[in-house]
């Protein structure tokens, strides 16, 4: 039922302002899968803390897939876990976006090389928005990244891609 | 029944502790930073992003050999005598071109190690933090200065350079005694 | 109003319709505030901001929160009682929206004028229990069957200690009618409920201490029947993931939120009903000393929204304070503290008031 | 006769907001209470092992890091001893110095984390953020000396990678002065709540046979009542030099070896790292901050164990050389891993709720446990 599914042919006024409404909406408040897999998670928690306060942007962690938004993939995929992940981005309801965290989340990070458990990259698994480098990455490494996110987000428009 | 007004008592009144603590901080004065319109100087030796200041580099190597994730990759190509590279600030003689200087900022963990072993420090992090990109290839950092086609050109020269000292070193050895041999099959591994 | 409404068209339909819009209108706008200041009074309490990047200190937050939501896709779970399902938010919130129509905001601002008011809000807020329950159980998930049982259990106890000290009220001023509670405490803070009521005697002074400790046990009380911490286990993020609301996204999941925290405001409206005066002013009326009598209503529903904030933020503020108890201790707490408190000072208020 | 019903399975994470990362809990529930508990690992394994083997000497070193991520200074610690004693050298005393110092201030910050999501399990959300905000000082500490926030790379073989800055003694004495009462008002807000003392008091009593026989180390074991600590048992670096106490269990609210037993541990343990700071910070001597040691680390053939007091146990390294640039094994024992095999046993006969009540209690990190 989500309105994003229907798309229109002519982009008219009317479009483009509520398309602009709706961006502002869904890049304001983007909430995260509060999901943490290894060292990024910890910067991610800091993130939310006081110092940094991801609240500020709107975003609060939901613990169910269900009402979230994005997922921070913060930290090492393994190949036990890659499979865990993509179940529950497909339990995020649409539309949804996926931060990658730091090195590991990238490309495998330390571990491409001999890490035979480690999954290289989470791009191999579903779709990513953002990567943001670091190993950890610094708390306002992750704050940019959002706000690339919603760079992006803002761009998004109901019309046709073909438009 | 003392225990149980006690209980009572105490949970009431430890709530109002909490309570008044979590009042005081109401009203003190909040510890964010409020990142993008606020920025915070970073320590001096905070380890971030890192760059290469590619005219000091002299491709000796050694910070690739010292990454324990191998996310530097460098490639080398030979002077040729009469070319003048230059030197690097500190006074060391440059000899080879350095044709790829890539550094898979992805992969990288920041872990500071490849910066000591460098004879020129040219190789060191910065405090730039913020490089999140869209493409996981935009990660790829690329110093070499050389543009690909002086690269090409570069190694082509040598390439020469390298054949004609073989001509000559072959009509050198053609007319001298056969015992050299050996050591043409060396240089001839060594170009592989 | 009602009253009011009809007069003015004729007709009950066009008033009824008209009465609930007005009421619905207060709920959605109350529940925009008060999200927006549960976060960040939450945020404040714990050296934060809270939400800032969207207007003054980030006013439309929950705006374009709710905007997001209408954007999510619906996703109902294969394995889930579709009907129920769909049902159940829609239920949820009726019964939080049905315990509006009795909740007088001032002396003429009100649903409607019921005789049992007090009664008829403790049994439609109690309503919720089924919807929690069908929710639970359609999603077909385990967490949320387990935050079900749990909020019907606690749900349903707490209703005891809660109706143990209306009755004290009531037996104290007579009446089940909201509007004639809030009449009785006149003007002037002194005369409230907590305060041992208007009457000036002994008994007022003897009635302070158990008036208090009778609103102590019905806070806490309805503090546990909207699932607010420390008695939000069937939510219990760190348990239960969700609880009974695991399964729900977008505007389901947005209808839930709807009616918890306009159940906020109705127990806490109670709060102020049974103790606090009221729609009553604690310092007397504008209105009337500068003889604008049509002033005074206005003012009434002021106070009213103002002691009501009042009490949802206590309810925050405890909310960010305390830990959460463990189902089996929350039964404890009911049955084995607020209950027998409650009914001493049912025992003594009855004796007091004799007097 | 009671009734005979089926029991239920509940699957609780790897994507659960409190198992601390990525640990997943197959839970047999008759009602709410537990029958069994599965703890089921594997899914942050690293292949640290397999990376020690492809890696020189120092560059095993941030793969320690990322071990036990909340300790990385501790971690850089006990590996570089062990390659310090294969080598048969001797480190200067301003490093001992400034090791002991950021060793604390580390146990410091990993016990932060692990009381306030021990305290965020339980749903105080507060008191979570205000050890997060006071985390954030000591992490500001270490991004000023060695430039890393969370995984250091510090401590180097033979020495340290930076020498501390100018004004590090100053701000680690203002950070001290700040600490102290923070502790004080936290025991307020939350170590004598009453609903946390009902969470925690009584949940997950570990007897000490019990702790002995599985091999619990760290807060945990002394959560038990027994002193035993490496710092003092088995004392390495200059632990010798300081006056310090080892906190025990002693059952104020509840019985000894509670979940409360354990989390009051942490907390009187970071008053302890606190005291010996304190003594460390104004004896720091002058000097260089590496040793005398080859440019290419290579020791000779041999084994060596060392252990040291993790902020969670006893982390022990066994280091296999067969003479080469790259150890041939380094073999970790991980204190987070062994502590976990005590949790089954804890959980039997408690609610679901007690679960992550006594998961957080036993303060695991995943990195650690699977490595």
């Amino acid at each position: 039922m989500g309105l994003l599914d229907k798309e229109f042919s002519d982009g008219n006024v009317v479009i483009a302002k509520v398309d602009d409404l709706f961006n502002w909406a869904r890049l304001s408040s983007v909430w995260q899968l509060g999901f943490g897999l290894a060292c990024c998670a910890i910067e991610m928690m800091a993130t939310s803390a006081s110092h940094y306060d991801f609240d500020r942007f709107g975003v609060i962690p939901r613990n169910t897939p269900r009402q979230a938004d994005a997922i921070i993939i913060s930290g090492t995929v393994t190949l036990k876990m890659a499979t865990r992940i993509k179940r529950l981005y497909e339990q995020i309801p649409d539309p949804k976006y996926i931060i990658s965290m730091g090195s590991c989340a990238n490309c495998g990070g330390p571990y491409w090389e001999h890490g035979y458990h480690v999954l290289k990259g989470i791009d191999r698994v579903i779709p990513v928005d953002v990567y943001v480098p670091g190993c950890p990455p610094r708390p306002e490494a992750l704050l940019e990244g959002l706000l690339k996110l919603q760079e992006k987000i803002r761009n998004e428009s109901l019309r046709k891609k073909t438009v | 029944m003392k225990q149980y007004l006690k209980n009572t008592w105490y949970g009431i009144w430890t709530v109002l502790i909490g309570m008044k603590i979590t009042f005081k901080h109401l009203f003190t004065p909040a510890v964010t930073i409020q990142y993008p319109d606020v920025k915070v100087p970073l320590p001096e030796r905070v380890r971030n992003r890192l760059y290469v200041n590619i005219d000091d580099c002299i491709g000796c190597d050694q910070c690739s050999r010292a990454c324990p994730v191998n996310c530097i990759e460098i490639e080398t190509v030979k002077s040729l005598p009469g070319e003048n590279l230059g030197t690097t600030s500190n006074g060391k003689k440059k000899a080879l071109w350095v044709t790829k200087f890539n550094i898979d900022i992805a992969k990288c963990c920041y872990c500071q190690l490849c910066v000591p072993p460098c004879p020129t420090e040219c190789i060191y992090m910065t405090d730039v933090y913020e490089f999140s990109e869209f493409e996981r290839d935009n990660l790829v950092y690329k110093f070499a200065n050389l543009t690909e086609e002086e690269a090409v050109e570069k190694k082509s020269n040598y390439e020469k350079f390298q054949a004609e000292k073989e001509a000559s070193r072959q009509v050198g050895a053609a007319a001298s005694a056969k015992p050299e041999t050996p050591v043409k099959t060396q240089q001839e591994n060594k170009n592989e | 109003m009602y009253q009011f409404l009809f007069n003015l068209s004729g007709s009950e339909i066009i008033a009824t319709i008209f009465t609930a819009a007005v009421i619905l209108v207060f709920i959605l706008l109350f529940v925009l505030f008060a999200v927006w200041f549960e976060r960040k009074v939450s945020a404040h309490m714990q050296d934060r901001l809270g939400p800032m990047r969207v207007g003054w200190h980030g006013v439309l937050q929950t705006i374009a929160d709710f905007v997001k939501m209408l954007q999510k896709e619906d996703i109902i779970a294969t394995e889930a009682d579709r009907k129920l399902y769909t049902i159940a938010p829609v239920l949820v919130f009726t019964g939080s929206f049905a315990a509006y129509a009795a909740i007088p905001f001032s002396s003429k601002l009100l649903g409607s004028e019921v005789e049992v008011g007090i009664f008829y809000l403790l049994a439609v807020s109690s309503f919720v229990v089924a919807g929690i329950l069908m929710a639970g159980w359609s999603s077909n998930n385990k967490y949320s069957l387990l935050g079900a049982m749990r909020s019907a259990a606690q749900i349903v106890s707490y209703e005891i200690p809660t109706a143990l000290v209306v009755l004290s009220i009531v037996m104290l001023t007579g009446t089940l009618s909201l509007e004639k509670i809030s009449q009785l405490q006149t003007a002037y803070f002194w005369n409230w409920n907590i305060f041992g009521g208007p009457e000036f005697s002994l008994a007022k002074f003897l009635l302070i201490p158990f008036m208090f400790v009778g609103f102590l046990i019905i806070y806490i009380s309805t503090l546990a029947e909207v699932n607010r911490t420390p008695f939000d286990i069937p939510e219990a993020e760190s348990e239960l993931v969700a609880g009974y609301f695991t399964e729900y996204c977008g505007m389901k999941w947005a209808m839930f939120m709807l009616s918890e925290y306009a159940n906020m405001f109705a127990v806490s409206a109670i709060v102020t009903i049974l103790f606090f005066g009221g729609y009553q002013s604690p310092f007397g009326y504008l209105g009337n000393s500068i003889g604008a009598e049509w002033l005074v209503p206005f003012e009434q529903a002021f106070w009213f929204i103002a002691k009501g904030i009042f009490f949802v933020f206590v309810q925050m503020w405890l909310r960010w304070t305390l830990p959460r108890l463990r189902v089996d201790q929350l039964m404890t707490v009911c049955w084995k503290y607020l209950i027998p408190y409650a009914f001493l000072n049912l025992i003594i208020v009855g004796f007091i008031s004799l007097l | 006769m009671a009734l005979k019903t089926e029991t239920m399975i509940l699957n609780m994470g790897p994507q659960h907001p409190s198992t601390h990362g990525v640990l997943r809990l197959e839970l047999e529930l008759d009602g709410e209470l537990i029958v069994n508990v599965k703890p089921h690992i594997g899914y942050l394994h690293r292949c640290f092992e397999k990376h020690a083997e492809a890696m020189s000497y120092p560059q095993v070193i941030p793969y320690t890091d990322r071990m036990d991520y909340l300790a990385s200074m501790y971690n850089n610690f006990g590996y570089v001893i062990a390659v310090e004693k294969l080598l048969g050298i001797q480190v200067p005393e301003r490093v001992e110095y400034i090791r002991v110092i950021m060793g604390e201030l580390q146990r410091i910050a990993s016990h932060l984390v692990a009381i306030g999501t021990n305290g965020l399990d339980i749903g105080a959300f507060t008191p979570f953020l205000y050890l997060f905000r006071d985390r954030e000082k000591i992490l500001s500490l270490f991004e000023m000396t060695c430039g890393a926030r969370l995984l250091y790379n510090y401590m180097w073989v033979g020495g340290l990678s930076h020498d501390i800055h100018p004004d590090f003694v100053r701000l680690t004495k203002e950070f001290i002065n700040y600490f102290r009462p923070t502790i004080t008002e936290l025991n307020n807000l939350l170590t004598f709540n009453k609903i946390f003392i009902e969470r925690t008091a009584n949940i997950g009593v570990l007897p000490l046979d019990t702790a002995i026989n599985y091999g619990v180390t760290g807060p945990s074991l002394r959560g038990s009542g027994l002193a035993f600590d490496i710092r003092k048992e088995d004392t390495y670096s200059i632990y010798d030099r300081f006056d310090f106490e080892i906190p025990v269990g002693q059952g104020l609210v509840g019985t000894v070896g509670d979940s409360w037993d354990r989390y009051y541990v942490r907390i009187l343990e970071m008053e302890q790292s606190l005291r010996i700071i304190e003594q460390a910070i104004d004896q720091i001597p002058d000097g260089d901050v590496k040793a005398a040691i080859p440019k290419r680390i290579k020791p000779p053939k041999g084994t060596v164990y060392t252990r040291v007091e993790n902020p969670r146990g006893e982390l022990g390294y066994f280091i296999i050389s067969d003479g080469n640039l790259n150890p041939f094994r380094v073999k970790v024992r991980a204190p987070s891993f062994v502590n976990l095999e005590v949790f089954g046993e804890l959980c039997k006969g408690h609610l679901v709720a007690d679960v992550i009540a006594i998961l957080g209690s036993i303060d695991i990190v995943l990195g650690e446990v699977d490595r």
